[in-house]
């Protein structure tokens, strides 16, 4: 986790995302697939105080340039607007690496990436590390449409095998990257699945994988305003070793959760049995 | 030339006169990557109550012009993790603390200060009276004169006589002066002002308040300017009590005009959400302003806005 | 598909929902270049008073992270000239104009809401008892509920029956439900909120005040989430009291928060400094936003926030 | 008075300066030295919400690319930064012509133009003008040192003559414009004195000039939320015909003031005589 600046090297449309290449010569430490970084917007006068949280896509290092940190984002609101239209050569403030990344097998054991939209982003670098390590790779990359699937390519080349899914049919299996991956992990026989999209198919990826005995690595996506673990507004309902249920950060303690810590069903509640929960009456 | 950044907060002298927000930096510690936390003036940490506590439901913030809206709810590990985890950790690395309490009631205010007594590394005790994110709104107790100096008259029965007591107060208030008296009669040596304005912010898609919290704080830049009047106004009246600023300070010319206003020290809160390493760059950039002007020493800054000419 | 954008304050209906905040549109001929005033719901006329009146001393505002300070001081020309010049441009070029009022005491309200008597062309009035830019801060009546009462007791005695009163109540209270409900019980029919916040900036150079006048009033898109909690506040307590709600309104979404949360109408003040024909765009945003939710009245959404799921 | 969207077709340095060229389609209607323009800074989400004015320097219209309005401005602080930053293409938002310009004589008379710093970027056209009506121009321009003088060598092709001053010496005579006036008009006999710059130069110049009889014509700076009309801020002492001082609009019934007109020891108060000023005890 460093704090430097970077120089837009790269911001090129992929899809209906752009794909940002920030150079820097700050020395920023071991970067893992999962690993996030956040972003500072608009300028010294901005009215957009917060910084954007994305995914860290690859991270490369040539002794001549420093460090290139690639991202892929998608332009919705202001701030992802403003990053995506800065012409190249823009300084951009950037902490990085962030977030506790995603846990590898210590055995070549069968894993399956489940991605939704812009969450293939780290899913490259996920895939090339599993097979490095010796693991079967299979790959459900699902979106709404075919222009907001990323890594279609890179994916194909290095995974066993990879599956498309969108909710309008325009490339691949029409529907839900949950309609497959049952599938998907029987053929495959998936003992990890590692997954990376909105909450909702989070929960439908953990549920499936409870199902199958297979254990579920998620990277959640929750409003974070600082992204260092001070301010406390990125929490969800985790359950502990202990068995006990607790706010918990996801910024510091994830963004990737084991599916099954997770009460999903929970999420954006605080539960009755959470430590510290309001009691009736109380608090 | 070097300017003498040292300030005065009761019994209390800090080597710098920045300060971190309470619940803007945690205990300190996920900071220390950032910048030498040993060199600010003071952690402030976040509030803390007796028990555990979970907080409100997510989301927890929306960002707003300028600022930022929370419902955090208090959310924290209670005193008893707190001395355990986080005061030991500060003190071993050579940070200041000052230690931030918040009760569901006038007695929890009192039992906080009493496990406080005699604990080694409390620099002072800021007392949230003004915390708006709780589910009754009665527990602002900033909002009215009685309360809020029952609270602190609490706090100083019961607290080591040694260590002085910040009231923090709240904007929310129509007379922030009434308020300033009524706690400083009641035992408080310093005052820190401002806490977050109560706001709301509608989801433009569900159009239900987008918080879960459905009204939360609002910080940041925004409320600057109200900060700084609040500040002004209660230098006015209250001219020896010693003032901590805070309130959207984003820069060393933010937290010099905090200074002039009347404030002994200021805290950076939000925008170390934009920015972990600004309490540090700020106090930087203060000195900077002040060498600049010719000033030696920020003390004699301190208030200088109320003085002719 | 079109969307009914007409509403009701009180007995006035308006044809739409957007109009200029007082003191941020003169009396709607400056901004005629800029867009078409007669398609706006109304005009709110600046402040005016019994005298003329020469205001504060500059500098009269500061420019503030999304928002600004103000210092006015409520120039004009006074009712007489207000009532020979500016009010019949505004009937002869079509436009509705609310016109707001402000009186150093009571009695001055009441001679001129009687002067507005049977005077053609007045939409509504709204009695201005919430502006902090006056000497003596005793004059915002509208932070105390005695004043406020008595202030539109007054008015409602002599103004025109017929005519909406609306009372424009200021934020910097403890509890602004209370202060609705006293002017509510004294005849207003429907309340204008927010007034900008008391607010200080200063100056870098000097360390001084920067405004003319020391504190200023505070508006803008940094005060919008104080000014939506403050009518989803009152409209929760008062659901039957049209509200026009203003504070920061930028864009159509803007103004679908403060529809969503209670108000019936929407006034653009501060914007307009940045954007003079954005009353006209904002119109057209909040129509758009609404026929992109499906909506055909902006009537059905009044409110919609404080409803489940 | 025109709100309209233009393309930033160059941005060069001049001296400490940016030379803006702000090119737009729209009908803005006549433009005369001493207009003014204001313009929206940093954009959709900036935290600047107010617009900054700038005299206006010149104007051109080409029925290819329509018309062409050029500033001179000082990047002091972030509105006016951020302005000079922009690359060539930004589209930015301007209102113009706004105010009421210098009035200019209806006889062939000697004139005076007297400019300090960027003031001088509206007498360029001026001086064109008053040479077309006939008229003498005498110059003087004067900055605190060499790099903030503007438009010396365009005014020395225009003028009969010109004398420039710097507070350091760096050009011309070392001193204020204020030392050298006096001469200037005595030699030409000057009928009328235009002045662009800071308040207490245009003070200078008015007392100046009424000790000789001759006519100031000043535009002032003051700070301007709205540009306007609508808000009241910009407003300062100015006597009208009836002998009664009020608070002027700068915007609409300025910025050019009769330097007789302007009660320039009260800028910055109320002062007592004036219509609706404060009573004792009163207001
Ligand atoms: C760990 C993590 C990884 C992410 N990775 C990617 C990625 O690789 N590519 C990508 O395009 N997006 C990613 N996101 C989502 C991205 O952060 C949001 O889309 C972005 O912050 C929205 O900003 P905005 O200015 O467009 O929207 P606004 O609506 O203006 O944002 C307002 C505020 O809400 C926050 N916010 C809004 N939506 C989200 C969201 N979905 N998640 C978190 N915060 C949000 C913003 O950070 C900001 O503080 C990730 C989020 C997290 C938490
Ligand atoms: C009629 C008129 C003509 C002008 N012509 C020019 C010109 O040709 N070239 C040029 O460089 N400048 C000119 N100025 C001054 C220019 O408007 C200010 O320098 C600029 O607004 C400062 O903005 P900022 O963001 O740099 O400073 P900031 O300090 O951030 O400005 C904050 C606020 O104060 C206002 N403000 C600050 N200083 C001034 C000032 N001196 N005058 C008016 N408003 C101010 C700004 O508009 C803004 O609203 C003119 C001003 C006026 C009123
Ligand atoms: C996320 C968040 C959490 C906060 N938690 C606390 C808290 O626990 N106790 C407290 O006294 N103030 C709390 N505050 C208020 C800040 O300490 C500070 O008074 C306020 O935010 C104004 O300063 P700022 O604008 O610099 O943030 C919190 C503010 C934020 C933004
Ligand atoms: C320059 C200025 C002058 C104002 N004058 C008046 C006034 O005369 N009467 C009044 O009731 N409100 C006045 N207001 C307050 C506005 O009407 C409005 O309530 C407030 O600014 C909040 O809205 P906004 O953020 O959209 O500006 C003034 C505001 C500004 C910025
Ligand atoms: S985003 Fe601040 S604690 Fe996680
Ligand atoms: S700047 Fe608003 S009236 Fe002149």
């Amino acid at each position: 986790m460093t704090q430097f600046r970077a120089r837009l090297a790269g911001n090129r449309a992929v899809g209906e995302y752009r794909h940002l290449v920030l150079v820097t010569s700050a020395e920023i430490g071991q970067v893992r697939p999962g690993h996030f970084a956040t972003v500072a917007v608009g300028g010294r006068d901005s009215g957009m105080l917060l910084r954007r949280a994305f995914s860290i896509h690859r991270v490369s290092t040539k002794p001549s340039t420093g460090t290139a940190i690639e991202l892929v984002i998608a332009a919705k609101g202001p701030g992802t607007q403003w990053l995506a239209s800065q012409p190249e050569g823009t300084l951009i403030d950037v902490i990085a690496p962030l977030g506790r990344p995603f846990s590898l097998p210590k055995e070549p054991v069968p894993c399956v990436l489940v991605a939704g939209g812009y969450g293939a982003a780290p899913m490259i670098a996920l895939a090339e590390e599993l097979r490095s390590r010796g693991c079967r790779v299979d790959v459900v990359l699902g979106a709404a449409t075919e222009s907001r699937l990323f890594g279609v390519l890179d994916l194909k080349r290095i995974a066993d095998s990879i599956t498309v899914t969108t909710d309008d049919g325009s490339l691949g299996v029409r529907g839900m990257v949950s309609d497959v991956l049952p599938d998907v992990m029987r053929r495959a026989d998936s003992a990890v699945v590692y997954a990376c999209g909105p909450m909702g198919m989070l929960r439908a990826v953990s549920e499936i994988a409870a199902r199958t005995g297979a254990i579920a690595q998620c990277a959640v996506e929750e409003a974070m305003a600082c992204g260092v673990g001070v301010c406390m507004t990125c929490v969800l309902p985790v359950v502990g070793d202990d068995g006990r249920t607790r706010m918990v950060r996801s910024c510091t303690e994830g963004p990737v959760f084991r599916g099954d810590r997770v009460r999903w069903d929970a999420v954006g509640t605080v539960p009755a049995d959470a430590v510290g929960a309001p009691r009736t009456g109380g608090h | 030339m070097a300017v003498d950044l040292s300030t005065t907060i009761g019994r209390l002298t800090l080597p710098a006169p920045v300060l971190t927000a309470s619940g803007c930096a945690a205990a300190g510690r996920e900071l220390d990557p950032y910048f030498d936390i040993t060199r600010i003036g003071a952690i402030t940490t976040k509030s803390i109550m007796l028990e555990p506590r979970s907080g409100r439901p997510t989301p927890r913030m929306a960002e707003t012009p300028s600022g930022m809206l929370n419902s955090i709810g208090l959310q924290g590990p209670g005193i008893d993790a707190f001395l355990e985890h986080d005061l030991p950790w500060l003190r071993q690395r050579g940070a200041r603390a000052v230690v931030s309490i918040a009760g569901n009631d006038v007695h929890e205010f009192g039992r906080l200060a009493r496990r406080l007594r005699g604990v080694e590394g409390v620099s002072a005790i800021e007392v949230n009276i003004s915390c708006p994110n709780v589910a009754n709104r009665g527990l602002v107790f900033a909002c009215q004169m009685g309360s809020a100096a029952e609270v602190m008259a609490e706090v100083r029965r019961y607290a080591d006589p040694t260590v002085p007591l910040l009231a923090k107060l709240s904007p929310d208030v129509t007379d922030i002066v009434e308020i300033a008296h009524a706690v400083v009669d009641a035992g408080a040596d310093g005052l820190s002002m401002i806490n977050t304005m109560l706001g709301m912010s509608i989801d433009p898609v569900t159009l239900r308040p987008h918080l879960g919290g459905r009204t939360g704080g609002l910080s940041g830049p925004a409320i600057r300017p109200v900060a700084v009047r609040a500040v002004y106004q209660v230098h006015a009246a209250l001219p020896h009590v010693p003032i901590v600023g805070m309130g959207g300070i984003r820069s060393g010319r933010d937290a010099l005009e905090f200074i002039a206003a009347g404030a002994s020290a200021v805290s950076v809160g939000t925008v170390i959400f934009n920015d972990p390493s600004s309490p540090l760059r700020i106090q930087q950039e203060l000195h900077d302003e002040l060498a600049a002007r010719g000033f030696t020493s920020l003390r004699d800054v301190i208030g200088i806005a109320h003085r002719e000419g």
